[in-house]
């Protein structure tokens, strides 16, 4: 069969680009810090990366850049699936191989886009939510949800995924719901205030990181200790890891970027001129508990 | 004494008519930016065999493909300038009208015509709405199309049950009817974007409709001098109401253009557009305080914009040079235009 | 006396296209009250502007006491003693008069802070020395037009120590209130501070001048004495000798347009300050001039506001008909649909949109008109600028510039000529000739006579008692909002005078 | 004639001075809104053993320190809205503050006090400078803060190497001194958030020199009739750079409140401030058109927002209704202002 670009040479000079959702999130930091360590490994990839700023628009236009710019292989972590179904289409049109992150645009991996590499937010938020009524609250009692932005496709993933999995045990209330849009200082005045409402709230489940240290200060303000459950494991300092490590949160269930494996599969089609890859690969989540955070930290 | 009395009656008051390059260039400033930015765009163009990259017809459809939906707003915006006011419920209301365009062909099964129209007439409505609230009960408008912003979003959560839409072609409950994904097509070789010729469209009405009709001039009147309008016998409630049903028209003209490209309705969508359009607007001249401004300005101003964020794009700036820039950039344009205007004693 | 306090030598300044001082040469004595006199657009505003600071020259030199003065600002003249009234009466009017009154030169705490009783206190005082009715405390923009005007003389009045360049300060004073400005100014003439007045009330100029310049174009057309005929500062002024200031008055009148009797006009609501009409007794016939006449707060303003639906809301009680039918005078589209046309004496806050061009601002009662089917018609709009300048005399010729830009005389000019575009039946005016020069006067004067003579009615409230004798066939006195006296026209200014102020004739 | 004239004479023309109760409400207006949104949330607030939640002090004391950023940042910005200027770049300057400071103390080594005033320092150049341009080359401050807006957000990017920076304390290289951490503390029985005591401390000095001092008068003077001030020897230009230089301060203020409370530096912080800050000014009862305002209703204004939005939260609305209610409340806040405001013919 024939190699997926036929450019492809061992020693060529490659542009690669990466159209990354929203560069404002830290998630999405981490994303493209992994990308481009991965990248610098490879000394025949220029990576560049183009902030689509949470804007469909924006992002499809990128998209077109690229194209302008014939790169030679598109990375693409969509903010949404569909509306950026019709931009990869027209990169696949002028030849462009795609690997998308994160999140599928419509159609069919290895034809309409070459590959998907990425994890699955509603069943991360299943694994919080039976991690929760398993071993965080296996007695049961009241517990609080900080979803995203509301009726974004990962705020809406996981919140789903987190009530799904602590319908398993019967005696978890979910006393209270807000939006915080991803960002701590709105997760930290609403929890404050369901704190308020609810003082028995036992444990609170964050949609991602963020809003995790948020509801933390919240907590610290009110003075009650609360077992919080954040969303995408970000390393660092200020990330989930070592807060889990430090004891300030329960546990985290990371969101694996993906990055090593689409560089992996950038190499193998432009470097070993692969004639075809894998389509769809689901990298797992990994739940950062007490017991594994120091460990995970050097990672 | 005589002869200073014959020098005087000999020069009348009246200035001569020099011919003035300079008046030239003010006559078109507002395009001044827009020819800096193309200019330095052939200039710092990166080349792929000796082709400049940012003039090819692809990549210029790309550029006013990306600002069809803020230039839309833009236009109904501009009005709503020219009349002292402002409008922060256009991304909003972009946001409702492409979740109601989604909903109405998904699950309400209407056709194509039924929806467009449904829909631009709720966008117009709720334009209408606040037009009226902020002239009836004398509200500042920022804070009314504020509380629009909000309300408008609330409204499409409500729609949407706090979903995302989809929306799938086909013939069938649940699909939507094929031709509407024609919006996101291209056409005239596949250069053209459709939404492109809608944005142009819309903007030929609305530059006509401003500058050769009754209401356009009522319009301008209300913005110099509110008092002075009503004295003289304008309208002004009806038109401070209707420039308001103008950019909710506008807004669900975009939010159909979006829902249409993008095969989607999110109430999220359409967040910060209201900035862009307010820069489009007052880059392209128009000035926030009434009275003065012009169509051709709001559209050189929008189509400037996109290619300033292409033309950095293509040179593959990072996001941080990629602001810097842009802030450097349209300061700049404005600058330019100021001292032009100032030099023909136009100033504020 | 014949020290020279603050002179001008050469000074030539343009504006765009506009050249409005072409080499003027310009001095004021120690001690001297200097007339500046000049048609509207002579230049004779923005001499005042480089003398006080708000232009610089293109070419030549202001001088004070004979060493030149570089004036970056009006900060500058201020600090060097040299106190402006300006013509456009420039207040804040979202302050209050007492903050208007000290704004650049507060009075402070030794700790700094805004003293703001001593500067109530110290305002009321001020204030009393003309005009007893107006309260330190109210803000600017509930002030009448005459009452700003008396807030402008006051602030500028009080840090005079070398000069007082005065732009039109009595143009919509009363006799009253100008009797009293002279006082003062003769007092502090006599203290040794040079004046430079300017007025198009010819008649002031013997009252009150020791010297007079005539500007015309841009130029100095010549120095002369205060009592010179009139007729000769009249030829100097205009460069042609003028007939009858006053058109005849037409002995044909027909049928009556506008009828009050006992009306009275009630607001919804109490509003301090505005004088409600009150007991109002009074015909306007077509082809009929009527003039109202009151002493400043006397209600004429209020009067014809009420009618046309400007002022505070409220509704008409007793008897007003317009055409002999009950007048239903609620808005002011149903004034305009009941032929009513309003010139606002505030030409700048109500008359104008100030940025836009001379041209836009005359078709603005017409819009209707030069758009038949909705569509402009840009030859209706050229047909309708072209007469209004014909009409008026607007000047420069240009209706492309702004209308801000025009000279304060001129821009009454545009308010009248637009309100006159309309083809009203009953015209209100409030003030119409409020800073126009001699010239135009009785041009307005006679074009107004001539819209008479075709059956319009025109009632018109004005501070300039012969203005209103001259021009007028009847004259309604007015005073604390009710009609107390009629004359008809050619009376004594001295009986009108006498029954606004509630003498016996 | 005779017994008119002495009618006259004792009636001078000046108004008589009423004891009228709606002047109290006048006096007061500003505070309207805030009254009614508390008596709104006593009444519909969740109650706990008979416990009114809602004004309870802990919560009074969330709702405080949740507007306290925002806060800081709208009491600038009635400054600016006073001389009819806006500053779009606010909430860039906070993220670009947060930044600096997160830097300067981890990566810097530098101590809390030095920290403190290079960021404050570094907030008011940065709003000085945006004023000077606007000022000097006569443009829109929308454009020119907008512009402002994306050069602090690249700027941020800059500094922070794209990263958000997390503050730990202690002593040593590397981390920042332990006092900093006060700010997202409480004091008073750990009930009174630092947060707060900052705002409330800047909003009486603020409060201060606005009605009392000369430069307070000249705000209101430049906004009220440029011209007017200009030629009454205000320095017209001064105070227009002097008020956006505040709004930096205000800003880097609110920044460094920001990284103390939440113990990181992020680029991407405060996005969206600015328009919580003028909404919060604008309901105050400022006008957008200048001239007309005052900080009591700015914080007014502010503390209704944070208010409104906790007692929402307090009954676990849906996002939807949240955005409804709080359109619908604004609005109608608004219009008692505006209701009260034309009783006494105050309207504009
Ligand atoms: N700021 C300005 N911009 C442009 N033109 C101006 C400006 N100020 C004055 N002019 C022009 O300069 C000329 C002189 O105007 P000026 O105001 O000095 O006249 P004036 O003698 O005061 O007239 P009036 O009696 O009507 O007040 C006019 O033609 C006017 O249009
Ligand atoms: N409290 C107020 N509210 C609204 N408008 C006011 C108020 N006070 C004064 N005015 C306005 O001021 C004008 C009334 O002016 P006023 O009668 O006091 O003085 P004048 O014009 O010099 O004299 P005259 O009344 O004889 O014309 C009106 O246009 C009126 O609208
Ligand atoms: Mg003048
Ligand atoms: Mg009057």
């Amino acid at each position: 069969a024939d190699p997926l670009v036929k450019a492809c040479a061992k020693d060529g000079e490659f542009v690669v680009g990466f159209s990354q959702a929203n560069n404002a999130e830290p998630y999405r930091q981490h994303v493209n810090d992994e990308l481009e360590a991965a990248a610098k490994a490879v000394p025949q990839f220029t990576l560049q990366i183009a902030d689509g700023a949470g804007n469909v628009n924006t992002q499809t236009s990128q998209v077109d850049n690229f194209i302008t710019q014939k790169v030679d292989l598109l990375l693409i972590s969509p903010f949404e699936a569909a509306p950026l179904t019709p931009a990869v289409k027209r990169a696949m049109d002028a030849g462009i191989p795609v690997i998308e992150l994160d999140r599928k645009t419509n159609g069919e991996a290895g034809k309409d886009y070459t590959a998907f590499i990425g994890g699955d937010n509603y069943k991360i938020a299943l694994a919080a939510g039976e991690y929760t009524s398993k071993t965080l609250l296996p007695d049961g009692g009241e517990a609080a949800v900080l979803e995203g932005l509301p009726s974004s496709t990962p705020a809406v993933e996981r919140l789903n995924g987190f009530k799904d999995g602590v319908k398993a045990n019967s005696k978890i209330q979910i006393v209270a719901e807000q939006a915080a849009d991803w960002l701590p200082d709105k997760a930290q005045t609403a929890f404050a205030a369901m704190l308020q409402a609810h003082p028995d709230i036992k444990m609170v489940y964050a949609s991602n990181d963020m809003m995790a240290a948020g509801a933390l200060l919240a907590a610290k303000g009110a003075g009650k200790s609360v077992k919080i459950i954040g969303t995408d494991g970000l390393p660092g300092p200020a990330g989930g890891i070592e807060a889990v490590a430090k004891g300030d949160w329960s546990a985290t269930f990371t969101y694996p970027t993906g990055a090593k494996e689409a560089i992996d599969m950038a190499k193998s089609i432009l470097l070993d001129c692969a004639s075809s890859v894998e389509p769809t690969v689901t990298v797992d989540t990994t739940a950062i508990t007490p017991e594994n955070a120091k460990q995970m930290m050097g990672k | 004494m005589m002869s200073e009395q014959q020098i005087t009656s000999s020069s009348p008051i009246q200035p001569a008519k020099r011919i003035d390059p300079l008046a030239v260039i003010v006559r078109f400033q507002s395009l001044i930016g827009l020819v800096l930015v193309f200019a330095g765009g052939i200039i710092f163009s990166p080349r792929r065999h000796g082709v400049i990259l940012f003039i090819q017809p692809d990549n210029i459809a790309n550029i006013v493909r990306a600002v069809s939906e803020t230039g839309i707003i833009a236009i109904g915006m501009t009005f709503v300038i020219i009349t002292a006011g402002i409008d922060l419920s256009v991304g909003a209301t972009l946001g409702l009208a492409s979740v109601v365009t989604a909903t109405l062909m998904v699950s309400g099964g209407f056709g194509l015509i039924t929806t467009v129209l449904a829909v631009l007439l709720m966008g117009t409505c709720f334009g209408l709405i606040q037009g009226a609230i902020s002239s009836k009960f004398r509200l500042e408008a920022f804070i009314v199309t504020l509380a629009g912003l909000q309300a408008a979003r609330g409204l499409a959560l409500v729609v949407s049950g706090n979903q995302y839409i989809n929306i799938s072609y086909g013939d069938g409950p649940g699909l939507a009817p094929p031709i509407f994904a024609v919006l996101g097509g291209r056409l005239f070789g596949n250069v053209v974007p459709v939404a492109t010729i809608v944005f142009l469209i819309f903007a030929c009405i609305a530059t006509l409709v401003l500058n050769t009709t009754r209401f356009g001039r009522y319009v301008y009147a209300v913005g110099g001098n509110e008092r002075a309008a009503r004295i003289s016998g304008v309208p002004v409630s009806a038109i401070k109401i209707a420039v308001y049903a103008i950019t909710g028209f506008a807004s669900a003209l975009a939010g159909i253009v979006h829902a249409g490209q993008f095969n989607f309705g999110s109430a999220n969508d359409g967040t910060g557009y209201e900035l862009t359009a307010i820069a489009a607007v007052v880059i392209g001249g128009t000035s926030l305080f009434g009275g003065s401004g012009s169509m051709v300005g709001t559209i050189a101003g929008t189509i400037m914009l996109g290619a300033l964020a292409n033309i950095l794009q293509l040179n593959n700036i990072t996001p941080a040079m990629q602001l810097l820039a842009t802030a450097a950039i349209i300061v700049l344009a404005a600058v330019l235009q100021s001292l032009v205007r100032r030099r023909e004693g136009l100033g504020r | 006396m014949n020290q020279v306090v603050l002179s001008a030598k050469g000074v030539t300044k343009h504006f765009g296209g506009v050249q409005a001082l072409r080499g003027v040469d310009f001095d004021l004595k120690v001690g001297e009250i200097h007339a500046l006199l000049g048609e509207n657009g002579a230049g004779k505003s923005t001499l005042m502007n480089l003398m006080s600071g708000v232009h610089t020259p293109d070419l030549g030199e202001i001088f004070i006491d004979g060493k030149p003065a570089r004036f970056h600002s009006p900060r500058d003249a201020q600090a060097a003693g040299i106190a402006t009234i300006f013509q456009e009466l420039d207040l804040v009017s979202s302050l209050s008069v007492a903050a208007n009154l000290f704004l650049g030169r507060e009075l402070v705490y030794p700790h700094g802070m805004l003293d703001g009783k001593a500067m109530l206190r110290e305002a009321r005082k001020r204030l009393e020395a003309i005009d007893r009715s107006i309260d330190p405390a109210q803000l600017v923009g509930e002030l009448s037009i005459g009452q700003r005007q008396v807030v402008a003389i006051v602030k500028a009045l009080s840090y005079a120590s070398r000069a007082l360049i005065m732009d039109e300060p009595t143009a919509a004073l009363t006799v009253g209130e100008v009797d009293r400005l002279f006082d003062i100014m003769r007092g502090l003439a006599s203290s040794g501070v040079g004046i430079v007045y300017i007025s198009h009330r010819l008649e002031e100029v013997p009252q009150i001048a020791h010297r007079v310049t005539v500007m015309r174009d841009g130029k100095v057309a010549g120095v002369t004495e205060p009592n010179a005929p009139q007729a000769q500062l009249v030829q100097l002024l205009v460069g042609r000798p003028l007939n009858e200031l006053y058109p005849p008055r037409s002995d044909r009148v027909g049928d009556v347009l506008l009828r009050m009797r006992q009306a009275s006009f009630r607001p919804h609501r109490a509003s301090p300050g505005w004088q409600a009409p009150s007991k109002i007794d009074l015909d306007v016939h077509r082809g009929e001039i009527v003039g109202l006449a009151g002493v400043m707060g006397a209600g004429r303003t209020e009067l014809l506001s009420a009618l046309y639906g400007t002022g505070v809301p409220g509704r008409w009680q007793g008897e007003v008909t317009i055409g002999g039918k009950p007048a239903r005078l609620r808005s002011i589209a149903a004034a305009r649909r009941a032929g009513l046309a309003f010139v606002t004496d505030d030409r700048r806050g109500a008359g104008l949109m100030l940025r836009m061009s001379v041209g836009l601002n005359l078709v603005m009662s017409i819009i209707r008109r030069i758009s038949p089917n909705g569509l402009l018609s840009a030859r209706r709009q050229d047909d309708a600028i072209k007469s209004s300048f014909g009409n008026f005399d607007i000047r420069p010729k240009n209706p492309e510039i702004a209308v801000g830009a025009l000279s304060g005389g001129n821009q009454q000019k545009v308010v009248l000529a637009k309100e006159v575009l309309g083809n009203p039946s009953l015209l209100l005016l409030d003030e119409p000739t409020r800073g126009v020069d001699v010239g135009a006067k009785g041009e307005i004067y006679a074009r107004l006579r001539k819209f008479a003579s075709h059956g319009l009615g025109i009632l018109v409230a004005s501070s300039e008692m012969p203005e209103l004798i001259g021009l007028c066939d009847r004259i309604v006195v007015l005073r604390n909002g009710c009609s107390v006296a009629e004359f008809s026209g050619g009376v004594s200014e001295h009986d009108v005078l006498a029954a606004a102020n509630g003498r016996e004739g």
